[in-house]
């Protein structure tokens, strides 16, 4: 029981130093892209701290509770997903709840924004969804097919099996949904060519535009705890999880590098390009993935 | 620059968080704005510093006040500034902002920036060159370091003189004051 | 107390709240919560007992039985009690209107019909309060008069065409088998052809299908829905609808028996795969028509008919888990969907009867509650974890996947994200955003408005937090039909292939929203400002110009747009003209004066004379 | 080209000059009551667009003079005939004491902000202007800006040097 509740507390904070780490590493990888010094890895440490040292404005009470709320739905997504071999919760749901628990961040974001009374806002919050619309639609696929392919929803179960035989992104059916996957990554991460929600330049950074001190704080760290969410989901259902977080933590890092050097050089979408990209290739793959899943099952 | 010594964090948290992660309002006031792209991409790389343009007042604590600042852009800098949160500084950016450069006698533009809003640190120059926002920023940081860079206190002890210069210039103001002000009747100069 | 004691309490009640409306308003207005709190309340004591009493056996020589086992109960009780909120919320909503004695006898009439429908043992009785039910709904529906006589008319039409298919089973099932009891028949039917079960399976579900608006039987619901005044589509949405649930439980698992209904039909064409893939279509294609919706009633409206399909997705299959899902959806979109629409009524009337949802907005300063109420609401039709809609759906899901139809899930679950969008769309543009000048003093909704959300609120928080309350009930349910019992504990479900704990994904939130709540407490204070002192690029925000709203999904708008006609709806509407057609041209016919007539007689005698020597047929 | 455009000017309006500068120019000079008639009549043969509306303050004069230069609307820019690249300049005089004229728009209604612009500069009021409102400048001025008699350093000092820094309140 001690090592559940040692669990319970190390997983939040080892997701948020993963997190930050990622988002350093993200700014100076396009730094380095661009041909710039960059910032050092800890910027974004330094920037949260100032953001908690500056006051900020309030547009009310659900303006303050919602950023609270969907920061800590986040927080519960990571106790869900198993980190290598210890999962503190994962007995009570499975990916059914992962899937749902994932669908508050953005929620609660966006009750929290939408009190800001600023059509900027208004617009960036409603590409947020088309956006989350746009790429659910193959995410769904793929992990259907990953559960009929194991005929299990608990993710432990998943992992378990790919550690004995082999990972999934190398089984002949789920080879598919692990490409489509990879292929919406940028989507679920809401980087480059996909941050049609938060475009500084067009909307103003969307949901974030009243965002001041301490709320842009808890945003960047929410931001963190999706960066790590998405890809420890992809590396647990695909690339077989890990026996201890130290291999968990190398095989997160080659996706999160390989997509973001992918991904930095691809100027910003329009939101239907997005829709029209996210509904062809990646939804053929999946949708092809599950059909011979299922036919294989049958 | 002192960013790598451990004790001043622990020490002085707030002051190095300050130092070290200015995000300037990308707001094109005047003429110099033309120097800001070279900052802030490959040539010369604000980015080091920890300055990146961002999008909103709201998260900004950096105001780069660049070039002339003609009457009607007075009024949007003026809001600008009030819906900045706190501990936040201004640069005046070029000869024009200091004493109307060489705009000293048109009717148009502003003279003395500072009389409408603190400003914490000048470069002069009509139109300096990007290395000269560099300057500019270490300047802030020994400011910030010798707790001097208190144009935000300024603007909010002496709120009710500023709010009496602006309306001088611009006539009635459509927001409300940003902090308490006794309104004894004034007449607008016209 | 027996069941006949119950009924004429309730329909006793309603006439006498008629009468002594005559005499005053507020004593009418205590009677009419009196009776239905009372009704609650022995509905409440009766939990458990399993009765059956012929109460009048000289119908024409069948006799009417009054049946009361775990099912009805469940129903009845939810029944009763959101008859109860909806009067107690009808109080300050019809107070200053006109003829609201009428309105009170029909809302409690319906009441008292629907657990008539309940209660029935026997077809016969289960027939007439289904027509009461249907009658008074009609009489509700266009109590507002203008637009509302037309949306009535439209939802009287079907169903009595779904009143004439049930007659049509019944006479059928009564000369095969001479009875018309459920409990008789359900003894027999086992042993008839199943062509025969699956004709009576066939149309017994168009009538429930049309009363709980399966896809293509689903059009009278929005204009229903969208006209009738809110108190009453609070009821009509919550339980009215679901009568058809109860409709389709009872013929598949109580008339017919679950072995008989599973394998019906060769392989792949079984009656149950159809009516899942029904429900799916039903899932998916009206929750996208509700992101179109600029009408706040109408958005919901289009939600209730996405949110029957998970219900008859949750029954199809008749696994003990799946009718489990399906019955606590039933239970759970009936809370939230009577809180939303309590909602909308509280704006309305506050904001006298705006409804359109580009002219709202930035109401949460003023109204908190409905606002808090809407929010629970939208997150129970969600499913977001710690509401009841999400243990049913995880139900539901479960079930799908694990008997192996992943794209059923796969369209549950995208109905699940139509609705996000559709909803938070409904959300802000009535709460958040800026508030509109003409509705700067609005003030908070009465008492009587916000009593009802904040016990439906809370339900929909107990029931998502500790679902084991309702489950027990529901698992008894499956049992009486023969199923296998699901261990059900407080927190949730627990079984080998995946269980559910709601216990502790609600300790996780709590306890990260309290670590988060304090890092939020620590950092530098926050300025609270006014909805003028928005980020505007620097200019003022000018008043009422500053809320994007029309069209909030645009792109997605003009994607999804072409594939959403309603064509169903259209094709009802041709054929309704095609008949007005047809009989303006017989109409022609009656000209008015004698003498056509004659000529008519002489020359139809002329035609029968010469068929007689012709062919000599007689 | 500009020859034959001299000739039909001089036929058909009598108390105009109309002398050709370098190769593509002609400046008209017109009384300003004759304005409108000689617009309509250069629109119809084909200079169309009306590249520029100016004034000009001559002081000593006590006249302002209006500036209309005309040119045809240039579809493509390779083949072009020499007359389509002609300017013709009109110009016309109006006193500075009442300095009022019919405004243009009717004919050409890009008109529209110039003569918003002359009128808050110079002071010249345009009859029949749909809207006469302030363009550029945010504070209202009792001698228009752009006027010769409008001392602009006289005006700093009332203006902008007597409002006080706000470190010396206290004085």
């Amino acid at each position: 029981m001690v090592v559940k509740i040692v669990q319970i507390i190390l997983s939040p904070i080892l997701a948020l130093v993963v997190g930050v780490f990622f988002l350093g590493l993200a700014r100076k990888i396009i730094a380095r892209i661009h041909w710039r010094h960059g910032p050092p890895l800890i910027q974004p440490l330094i920037d949260i701290i100032r953001l908690f040292y500056q006051k900020s404005v309030s547009h009310g009470r659900m303006f303050d509770l919602g950023i609270i709320f969907s920061l800590a739905g986040s927080i519960v997504l990571v106790l869900f997903l198993p980190l290598g071999r210890w999962c503190p919760l994962s007995s009570s749901g499975g990916l059914l709840v992962i899937l749902y628990i994932m669908l508050i961040a953005p929620l609660g974001v966006a009750l929290s924004a939408g009190e800001g009374a600023n059509p900027n806002i208004s617009i960036g919050i409603s590409r947020k969804f088309i956006l989350s619309l746009g790429y659910e639609v193959p995410l769904l696929l793929v992990l259907l097919a990953v559960m009929t392919h194991y005929k299990t929803i608990s993710i432990m179960e998943v992992v378990s099996v790919q550690q004995s035989t082999s990972w999934s992104i190398i089984s002949f059916p789920l080879f598919l949904s692990g490409l489509s996957y990879f292929l919406i990554l940028p989507a679920i991460l809401g980087i480059r060519p996909f941050d049609v929600s938060s475009a500084p330049q067009e909307i103003s950074s969307g949901p974030m535009a009243e965002y001041g001190g301490k709320y842009l704080a808890l945003a960047t760290i929410e931001h963190a705890f999706v960066l790590f969410i998405s890809i420890a989901l992809f590396v647990n259902l695909f690339l077989g999880g890990a026996a201890n977080p130290v291999i968990f933590f190398v095989k997160m890092l080659v996706v999160f590098v390989l997509g973001l050097c992918i991904n930095a050089v691809f100027p910003r979408f329009r939101i239907e390009q997005a829709i029209k990209y996210l509904w062809k290739w990646p939804t053929l793959l999946a949708f092809v993935g599950l059909i011979i899943t299922l036919a294989i099952r049958s | 620059m002192d960013r790598n010594q451990i004790t001043k964090w622990f020490k002085a948290p707030a002051k190095m968080a300050n130092k070290y992660s200015l995000h300037v309002i990308y707001f094109c006031t005047g003429c110099g704005i033309i120097e800001v792209p070279p900052v802030i991409t490959s040539r010369w790389d604000a980015e080091r510093f920890g300055v990146i343009p961002v999008a909103t007042p709201r998260q900004a604590n950096l105001f780069l006040i660049t070039g002339y600042v003609s009457v009607k852009t007075l009024r949007a800098i003026i809001r600008t500034y009030e819906q900045m949160p706190e501990p936040k500084y201004t640069v005046g950016f070029g000869s024009c902002p200091i004493n109307g450069g060489m705009y000293w006698d048109s009717y148009n533009t502003i003279k003395h920036l500072d009389k409408y809003i603190p400003i914490d640190g000048w470069i002069a120059g009509c139109m300096p060159r990007p290395e000269a926002i560099f300057i500019a920023v270490t300047h802030l940081w020994t400011l910030i370091d010798k707790e001097m860079a208190n144009g935000y206190v300024k603007y909010r002890e002496n709120y009710e003189y500023y709010r009496k210069n602006q309306e001088k210039v611009l006539g009635k103001l459509e927001w409300p004051p940003l902090f308490p002000v006794s309104d004894e009747p004034r007449g607008n100069v016209q | 107390m027996s069941l006949v004691a119950l009924l004429i309490i309730a329909f006793g009640g309603a006439l006498l709240t008629y009468i002594l409306g005559k005499l005053s308003s507020r004593i009418r207005d205590s009677f009419a919560v009196i009776i239905s709190l009372v009704l609650l309340a022995i509905i409440a004591c009766f939990y458990g007992r399993s009765v059956e009493k012929t109460f009048y056996s000289g119908f024409f020589g069948l006799g009417l039985v009054l049946r009361l086992n775990m099912l009805s109960w469940f129903f009845a009780i939810a029944i009763s009690a959101l008859g109860a909120l909806s009067v107690i919320f009808s109080l300050s909503y019809m107070k200053d209107r006109e003829h609201t004695d009428f309105y009170y006898l029909t809302l409690l009439l319906v009441n008292a019909a629907m657990l008539g429908i309940v209660l029935a043992g026997d077809l016969v009785s289960f027939y007439i309060f289904w027509e009461v039910m249907s009658w008074s709904t009609f009489l509700l529906i266009s109590y507002n008069r203008g637009p509302a006589l037309a949306a009535g008319m439209k939802y009287i039409i079907m169903s009595i065409i779904g009143s004439l298919a049930m007659l049509i089973g019944m006479l059928s099932l009564y000369t095969t088998y001479g009875t018309l009891s459920i409990s008789g028949i359900s003894a027999v039917i086992a042993s008839a052809s199943s062509g025969y079960i699956l004709f009576i399976l066939i149309i017994f579900s168009i009538a429930f299908g049309i009363k709980n608006a399966v896809m293509p039987l689903h059009t009278w619901l929005p204009d229903s829905y969208a006209e009738a005044p809110s108190p009453f589509t609070a009821v009509l949405s919550g339980m009215l609808t679901r009568m058809g649930i109860y409709g389709f439980v009872l013929i598949m698992y109580v008339i017919v028996g679950a072995v008989s209904t599973l394998n019906l039909g060769p392989g792949i064409l079984k009656f149950n795969y159809i009516l899942a893939w029904l429900g799916a279509i039903t899932i998916v294609i009206p929750t996208f028509i509700a992101m179109l919706q600029n009408d706040a009633k109408k958005l919901l409206a289009w939600h209730g008919i996405g949110q029957g399909g998970y219900m008859i997705l949750g029954i199809a299959f008749g696994t003990s888990l799946g009718l489990a899902g399906g019955i606590f959806h039933t239970l759970n979109h009936a809370i939230y969907i009577v809180l939303l629409f309590m909602s909308v009524g509280a704006v309305q009337y506050r904001t006298n009867g705006e409804r359109d949802l580009n002219s709202l907005g930035g109401l949460i300063k003023k109204m908190p509650i409905a606002f808090i109420g809407g929010l629970l609401g939208i997150s129970g039709l969600i499913g977001v974890p710690l509401t009841n809609g999400f243990v049913s759906k995880w139900l539901i899901y479960k079930t799908l996947i694990v008997e192996g139809y992943p794209f059923l899930t796969f369209a549950a679950l995208i109905g699940t994200w139509g609705t996000i969008l559709s909803v938070y769309k409904f959300l802000h543009n009535m709460f958040l955003g800026q508030l509109p000048e003409k509705y700067k003093d609005v003030e908070k909704s009465p008492l009587s408005m916000q009593l009802p959300m904040i016990v439906l609120s809370l339900a929909i928080l107990l029931f998502g937090i500790l679902p084991g309350i309702p489950l027990k009930v529901i698992n008894a349910i499956g049992i009486s039909f023969g199923f296998e019992s699901l261990n059900v504990t407080i927190w949730g479900i627990a079984s080998e292939t995946g269980t559910l704990n709601t216990i502790n994904i609600f300790s996780a939130v709590l306890v990260a929203g309290f670590i988060v709540w304090i890092l939020f407490r620590l950092g530098a204070k926050s300025v609270p400002v006014s909805q003028q002192d928005s980020y505007a690029a620097g200019a003022h925000t000018p008043a009422d110009k500053y809320h994007y709203t029309a069209e909030f999904y645009n792109p997605l708008y003009r994607m999804i747009k072409p594939f959403l006609r309603d064509v169903i709806d259209e094709f009802y509407y041709w054929i309704a003209a095609s008949v007005q057609r047809l009989c303006g041209g017989i109409r022609h016919v009656y000209t008015g004066d004698v003498g056509y007539y004659v000529t008519y007689i002489i020359l139809f005698l002329a035609i029968l004379i010469f068929v007689q020597l012709k062919w000599k047929p007689w | 080209m500009n020859k034959s455009v001299k000739e039909k000017l001089e036929s058909t309006f009598k108390d105009i000059q109309v002398s050709i500068l370098e190769d593509s120019r002609i400046a008209v000079t017109v009384e300003n009551h004759g304005v409108l008639v000689i617009l309509r009549f250069l629109k119809d043969k084909g200079f169309d667009h009306l590249a520029l509306l100016s004034a000009v303050d001559w002081i000593e004069e006590k006249e302002f003079e209006l500036c209309f230069i005309l040119t045809c609307y240039m579809q493509n820019d390779d083949e072009y005939t020499d007359s389509q690249r002609l300017h013709i300049i009109l110009k016309t005089r109006i006193s500075r004491e009442e300095p009022n004229l019919e405004t243009i728009t009717g004919i050409f209604p890009n008109a529209e902000p110039y003569e918003r612009e002359i009128h808050e500069l110079f002071g010249i009021k345009f009859e029949g202007h749909p809207r006469l409102t302030p363009l550029l400048l945010e504070r209202n001025y009792e001698i228009p800006p752009f006027r010769k008699d409008f001392d602009t350093r006289k005006y700093v000092k009332d203006v902008f040097d007597k409002i006080p820094f706000v470190e010396d309140k206290d004085k």
